[in-house]
């Protein structure tokens, strides 16, 4: 049994279709890709199996349980973390708020100080800049401090929505290590990104999502060798 | 020179009731981002509560405030929940006219229930006042004060040191990474409605001491808590204090320097010039 | 039904009404008309253009200070007074529009922008000597003498001032929706950036809308002056006024041509309608006709944000041209 | 050779500490096309944005036929004859779609009768005709994409941007938009920028392309030749560097 | 003080029930003769006059049963202005069209001024119960006749009397200060008393004059600004509410002037300036008409009153029950002299009112060109032992003048 089951899942804006039957399954302890150009949906499918966005049909199954529906916080609680797009920290919020935040669901306050202190563990410069308020750290430094705040959720997946975004080329690398660590560690991945060959390489499942519909599917290998990728991204 | 003295101090014991009162405003502008145009009118509802407390067991306001606070707690979240909350993305105007609504039901409520007369809570300390060397403060607004201060601390600590305080500013900080988190932000910001009415039952049960209760207060005191909270900063709460106090005594500098009838003319005056130049206000945060 | 039908039949109904009604249902008249031209000019600012004014009776009171000072201290009549009264008012909105758009005051902080101006005016007025400060100001009673250009007459008289106003203001405001200007308007209030990058100078047109919207509004000031021969500060500047004069267009559906008028008539009748029933009932208690006001607004607010007569057109099958 | 229709010099700007764009030099002769690619957040948008008036550089010129336009409000720019669309569509959501398309029409034209016509040729043009009277919030995205481009078409440009206006439409309607877009070119010699993530209108499109990455210019020359820089792979399809 | 709710609403329902009460009175049961002169009366029951206005509105509640002993009948619609002027005249509109042949009102300028208009067009007298603004009677209406006294009057009444009081006391303050509301009536006080005060020869020198807003609910500066000023002695124009607040913060301050004086404005003899400051209350001043308590109309009056209220003091309402009741009788008589129920013959017979039995003390009731009573004189009314009390004319005295006033340590509230 997969992990998470997307099945058939649409999204509309108003009259404007974001996602159209889109389906997709992670299995338990694999890293899945999902990539796509700009308006393709990606981040939207994200929002919808969190509940953030309300679906338009379609359902969602974690761990056998249909979460269609659900609030985000509940979802959230049952152990589907994200590191959003554009990383979403809390400005104001000092480094160590915005981990305890991460922690404010039911299933993660018993762990919160051990947890935090792995993250201070995994990464030093959080925990240097602990005080400090998030608004005023780089972007690969918020970038680190969205993934370590995730975890403090104690997830079983996490999604990542487009985490080389903005980056600089040796935090890009940083932040694929970290999720790759992360996994290697046992973690559930399900990885949205633009960063196609850095993405496919890494993933073991993997999708193109086109238009609000998936396209191709395939392992991650096949489909960075496929000239249908390459020719939606490079024209080629 | 003394009269200096007295003048500046009454001023920044009013202020900071006012700094008070504009705290609620601030509160809820700040996480929920809707302006609470009925905030005069519950803030006399807070009044009437303490002026019928006060009536029928006999209590001093102040020990009634815990009661009050409690009850206009439970009023803003059901505000929250049932009226405001299919509003939040609306556009401005929509909210306006809602909240709009609310203030003329409620005020035309009390009108009905309570008459036009004003209602004077009485209290042993009423004509009392407290030499402190060469300056005559009066009991009243000394007590007030006092309690506004004590107040404000709390929530200074409730919101800097506690989980859900921590939780309630992240939802004013990044909504979507609120939601991202996990946080319950329909819950939350029914709590920071709630807790914005509460600091409004308090500082209406402490005005009660200083003002007669009337439901024609409330306009001027929305638009007093209006002036306050933007020439301090809208959504920061030590601006509304800061505000409430600068409005405390520059009304009191200028009603005695110049001419009691002005005083509202250099508060409303200070309004444009912060709205125009500084409109995040004195302490806010530049958008 | 087309629009123009149903707004020349409505206007037939309106010039013959004083014959078919008593003294008092045409002073109600009177105030429907009356509201529905400050709706209608309130609405050029907020519907057309998207700037929330809470401060408009600054125009209404300047605009009625200004013509009543000149007919009293110069025997000016109403009618050339009305043009001094449009031109101050004018101004005033085009100081507080010039510092609110250069300094970037927008939304809910322009809409306190207003109230603070409107409020701060108010206090001036109260302590200004020559206008009888917060005493009011007075104009003279002369007797038997009926004359459309001094607006001294009978109320038949306003009654169809009023009229010739919330018919001029509706056609003003019908024509201007179809300029050059109107469509900036409209553009700005969906979205400024789009209407700046498709070649709207944003500044301008605002400074246009509210320079129509205070002149409009002061020659309803002009009118309240001559019809009510008195005015105080505190009554003609207060923000409660500010509020009446909007909540017609909202009610009625903003940016609507035809909605100030319907908010108008379904908020006066209301008002009445109620006061008489309470009346009738012994419940005339004070506040409570204002808390069935409040409760239809609300009703309205919830069920229908987009107003009344949107709704109502579309059962009356009325294109947009309303 | 004649002078570019627009020239960018050394175009900067930062957000925060963060160089959004930096140092970004180009130019577009008349009746060109040029496609503007690269990952996002490479600085695409902004670029579009201090060309349009819409942010005011940090350091850097536009010149828009010879004449400085740094520093006009976006009104005046597009008085100067640049149209643009938006990457996030913008339409005027409360008004018609002819109303939307007037709205653009008008900066062209004195009257609004010829105006209506004006936009009406325009959106038959884009194959919106038979949607005039609906408002523009009831379009679709693609729908309202066109939209987009209809507006900024009818305000007449010597000049039109056009940021990612492809997204969201379906290959046979992507197709559609660039033949009308080529033809555009073809007939009346418009001259297009365009940022673009769908390569296989840019590469039917455009005659050069620039790359922006991290807020710099990677590379600009021939579609062909920019699409084979191992510069370009790199930062586009992440490829580690050979 | 729940006490006090109850009976505002009471005595609101009672208001109602009574007015249909009169108009359902069989033909026979009246002692008077002909038909009954149908008066509509406006007053601002609601809004921030409101008590003021339910005070005069006890007067309407009355009047019917004491005018018909008088032998007047009249039937009485009485409407509620919520001290809103645009209502004010929508209602005075109503009332006419319903067909009402007098209009009384309004206890407010702004309303009265509003409603005068109404019945000038409509050529209906409108007998003014309170309403000072002098502008009232020289705006040039016919219809408009006003059996109240202006400011001017009531401001030179007032001072005259602060002389006889410093005489019969022997006791002359050094420096006053005026403090008054910045409202209609305030600021018709304030005119006159620049007016006039150089021109009386008054014994103290007025030191400053100081404006705060009628709506403002802290009177704390405005105080430490008269307490600042060395004045000993206080000049008031207030309403009920802020004076009030101005002994209130008087006590506070511990300012002790030798006097506190209102050239008549309302506030000082109010029920809820008794309630809201207890012995605090006392020795203030209002100089003011007054109703003669010796006059048999009065006596009347104040038995009906008595029953019908038996809660309320009539001693206290006096005032403004006497004034509106007067206006009603002034429309009576004059629609029994005209020996019509029209409107405009009501008003001649207005202008040739003549009544020399009537509650208020001063001269006969009879109106000058511009409809103005100018025969209205004051008294000076001192709280003794929370009770409105004549001190002067000495010839109406009930109690001798208390000046200078105790000062406030050892009162209670």
């Amino acid at each position: 049994m997969s992990l998470i089951s997307i099945e058939e899942v649409s999204v509309r804006y108003g009259d404007a279709q974001a996602l159209d039957r889109v389906s997709l399954a992670v299995e338990e302890g694999e890293i899945a890709a999902l990539i796509g150009a700009n308006g393709a949906g990606k981040t939207s499918l994200i929002r919808a199996v969190s509940g953030i966005v309300p679906l338009a049909g379609g359902r969602v199954v974690f761990r056998g349980q249909d979460i269609t529906g659900w609030p985000s916080h509940r979802i959230a609680d049952l152990g589907i973390g994200q590191v959003a797009e554009g990383r979403q920290v809390f400005p104001t919020l000092t480094v160590e708020e915005n981990l305890r935040m991460g922690a404010f669901l039911p299933r993660a306050r018993a762990k919160l100080a051990p947890t935090l202190e792995r993250i201070y563990g995994l990464f030093p410069r959080l925990a240097e800049r602990r005080r400090q308020t998030a608004g005023t750290l780089s972007g690969g430094e918020q970038q680190m401090l969205a993934i370590g705040r995730c975890l403090m959720g104690q997830p079983d997946l996490i999604m990542f929505d487009e985490p080389s975004l903005g980056l600089a080329p040796t935090v890009v690398q940083e932040v694929f290590r970290t999720i790759r660590r992360l996994n290697e560690d046992g973690m559930t991945i399900l990885l949205v990104e633009q960063n196609v060959a850095q993405s496919l390489r890494l993933a073991g499942h993997a999708a193109v999502l086109e238009q609000g519909r998936v396209t191709l599917t395939g392992t991650g290998a096949g489909l960075l060798a496929d000239d249908r990728v390459r020719q939606a991204y490079l024209g080629l | 020179m003394t009269v200096y003295l007295d003048i500046v101090a009454s001023g920044v014991l009013t202020g900071l009731v006012y700094g008070l009162m504009a705290l609620g405003l601030s509160v809820i502008f700040g996480v929920v981002r809707v302006v609470n145009f009925a905030h005069g009118e519950l803030t006399v509802a807070a009044m009437y509560m303490a002026w019928v407390l006060a009536g029928s067991l006999g209590v001093d306001p102040i020990l009634t405030l815990p009661l009050i606070a409690a009850a206009l707690f439970a009023v803003g979240y059901a505000l929250q929940r049932h009226l405001v909350e299919p509003f939040i993305g609306r556009p401005e105007h929509e909210q306006f006219m809602l909240l709009l609504a609310v203030s003329i039901i409620m005020l035309n409520g009390l009108l009905l229930a309570f008459g036009p007369d004003a209602r004077h809570v009485p209290v042993d300390y009423a004509y009392d006042s407290i030499e402190l060397g060469p300056m005559l403060l009066d009991t009243v607004r000394v007590y007030a004060a006092a309690a506004a201060v004590a107040l404000a601390l709390g929530l200074y600590l409730f919101f800097r040191f506690t989980d859900l305080g921590t939780a309630i500013r992240a939802c004013a900080d990044n909504l979507l990474g609120a939601q991202v988190v996990g946080l319950d932000v329909r819950r939350l910001y029914a709590l920071a409605f709630g807790l914005g009415c509460a600091l409004v039952g308090a500082s209406g049960t402490l005005m009660v001491l200083m003002r007669d209760a009337t439901p024609i207060l409330a306009v001027q005191l929305t638009l007093l808590a209006f002036i306050v909270v933007i020439i301090g900063g809208l959504g920061s709460m030590a601006g509304a204090l800061v505000g409430g106090v600068l409005i405390g005594v520059s009304e009191a500098l200028a009603g005695f320097v110049l001419m009691p009838s002005l005083k509202s003319l250099f508060s409303y005056g200070l309004l444009i010039l912060v709205l125009l130049l500084r409109p995040e206000g004195l302490m806010g945060r530049r958008a | 039904m087309s629009a123009r039908n149903l707004l020349l039949g409505l206007l037939a109904l309106l010039v013959v009404a004083p014959a078919l009604v008593g003294a008092y249902p045409l002073a109600v008249l009177i105030l429907i008309l009356h509201y529905a031209y400050l709706g209608i000019a309130w609405n050029v600012m907020m519907g057309f253009a998207g700037l929330l004014s809470l401060g408009h009776t600054l125009y209404v009171g300047l605009g009625a200070y200004v013509a009543a000072a000149l007919y009293a201290s110069f025997g000016l009549p109403a009618l050339l007074g009305a043009i001094p009264a449009a031109i101050v008012a004018t101004l005033a909105g085009l100081g507080i529009g010039a510092l609110g758009f250069r300094f970037r005051v927008n939304g809910v902080y322009f809409a306190l922008l207003t109230i603070a101006f409107a409020e701060f005016t108010r206090i001036l007025f109260d302590h200004m000597g020559w206008t009888g400060g917060s005493s009011g100001f007075f104009l003279p009673v002369e007797h038997g003498q009926v004359s459309p250009v001094a607006l001294r007459g009978p109320p038949i008289l306003f009654y169809y001032v009023a009229l010739a106003m919330a018919a001029g203001g509706f056609m003003l405001a019908r024509s201007l929706m179809r300029t050059r200007l109107g469509y900036a308007w409209l553009a700005i209030r969906e979205d400024p950036d789009s209407a700046a990058a498709s070649g709207v100078d944003v500044f301008r047109a605002r400074m246009a809308a509210v320079a129509v919207s205070s002149a409009l509004t002061s020659l309803g000031g002009v009118f309240y002056a001559f019809y009510y021969n008195n005015m105080y500060p505190e009554q003609i500047f207060s923000m409660a006024r500010s509020i009446e004069i909007i909540l017609a267009p909202i009610i009625g559906g903003l940016g609507t041509l035809f909605g100030p008028v319907l908010g108008s008539f379904v908020l006066t009748l209301l008002g009445e309608g109620t006061t008489g029933l309470l009346e009738h009932l012994g419940l005339a208690a004070p506040g409570a006709k204002q808390v069935i006001y409040g409760v239809a607004l609300l009703v309205i607010v919830t069920v229908q944000p987009a107003g009344l007569w949107p709704w109502l057109a579309k059962r009356l099958r009325i294109g947009r041209d309303g | 050779m004649a002078e570019p229709l627009l020239t960018a010099s050394g175009l900067s700007k930062g957000f925060r500490g963060l160089k959004a764009v930096n140092g970004v030099s180009f130019s577009i002769g008349s009746g060109d096309i040029l496609a503007m690619i690269g990952p996002n957040g490479a600085g695409k948008t902004t670029c579009f944005n201090l060309i349009a008036g819409a942010m005011l550089p940090d350091a850097g010129e536009v010149r828009l036929a010879g004449q400085p336009i740094t520093g006009l409000r976006a009104d005046q720019v597009c008085r100067a004859g640049i149209g643009r669309t938006f990457q996030l569509v913008k339409p005027f959501a409360g008004l018609s779609v002819l109303d939307n398309v007037t709205v653009g029409a008008l900066n062209a034209v004195r009257h609004v009768a010829e105006a209506k016509e004006r936009a009406r040729a325009v959106l038959d043009l884009l194959d919106l005709g038979h949607k005039i009277g609906e408002p523009a919030s009831a379009l679709t995205l693609p729908d309202r994409k066109r939209l987009e481009v209809a507006r900024a078409l009818a305000t007449g440009p010597k000049l039109l941007l056009l940021d990612e206006v492809m997204a969201g439409l379906r290959p046979t309607e992507c197709d559609r938009l660039v033949e009308i877009l080529a033809g555009l070119n073809r007939r009346d010699g418009l001259t297009i920028l365009l940022i673009e993530h769908v390569m296989r209108a840019v590469m039917k499109l455009a005659q050069r392309i620039l790359v922006l990455h991290h807020g710099e210019k990677i590379a600009e020359g021939v579609a062909e030749a920019v699409v084979r820089d191992p510069a370009v792979l790199d930062s586009y399809l992440g490829e580690e560097a050979p | 003080m729940t006490y006090r709710l109850r009976s505002s609403r009471r005595a609101l329902l009672q208001g109602a029930a009574s007015a249909g009460l009169a108009a359902s009175l069989p033909f026979g049961a009246a002692r008077a003769q002909g038909p009954a002169l149908k008066i509509g009366v406006i007053l601002p029951r609601s809004g921030y006059l409101a008590q003021a206005g339910q005070s005069c509105q006890r007067g309407v509640d009355i009047a019917p049963q004491v005018l018909s002993d008088l032998g007047h009948r009249v039937d009485v619609v009485s409407v509620d202005f919520e001290s809103n002027v645009d209502l004010a005249r929508t209602q005075a509109e109503k009332l006419i069209a319903d067909g009402a042949q007098a209009i009384v009102g309004a206890f407010d300028s702004g309303g009265t001024s509003a409603i005068a208009q109404v019945c000038e067009q409509k050529a209906v007298p409108l007998v003014i119960n309170v309403a000072a603004a002098p502008q009232i009677t020289e705006q040039g209406f016919k219809y408009v006749f006003r059996n109240f006294p202006t400011s001017v009057m009531l401001v030179r009444n007032g001072l005259s009397l602060m002389k006889e009081m410093f005489k019969a006391t022997n006791v002359t303050p050094k420096s006053g200060i005026f403090i008054h509301a910045n409202d209609t009536f305030g600021q018709a006080n304030r005119g006159a008393i620049d007016r006039l005060f150089p021109t009386l020869d008054m014994p103290f020198r007025l030191v400053d004059a100081i404006a705060y807003d009628p709506r403002a609910q802290d009177l704390s500066v405005e105080v430490t600004k008269c307490k600042a000023s060395g004045a000993d002695f206080v000049i008031v124009t207030t309403r009920a509410g802020d004076a009030i607040r101005l002994i209130r913060e008087m006590v506070k301050q511990r300012y002790e002037p030798k006097g506190i004086v209102s050239p008549g404005s309302p506030g000082m003899y109010d029920q809820e300036f008794y309630d809201g400051l207890g012995g605090y209350s006392d020795y203030t001043i209002t100089n003011l008409p007054w109703p003669n308590f010796n006059a048999p109309i009065t006596k009347r009056l104040g038995e009906a009153f008595a029953k019908r209220f038996p809660q309320a003091r009539f001693g206290v309402d006096a005032f403004n029950v006497g004034f509106t009741f007067e206006a009603m009788l002034v429309a009576a008589d004059a629609a029994k002299r005209a020996g019509s129920r029209d409107p405009r013959a009501i008003a001649e017979a207005l202008r040739s009112t003549d009544i020399a039995d009537h509650v208020m003390t001063g001269g006969t009731i009879s109106f000058d060109a511009k409809g103005q009573n100018n025969n209205i004189a004051s008294a000076m009314v001192q709280n003794l032992k929370k009770t409105p009390t004549v001190v002067l004319p000495r010839d109406a005295a009930q109690a001798k003048p208390v000046f200078p006033m105790p000062g406030w340590r050892g009162r209670q509230a």
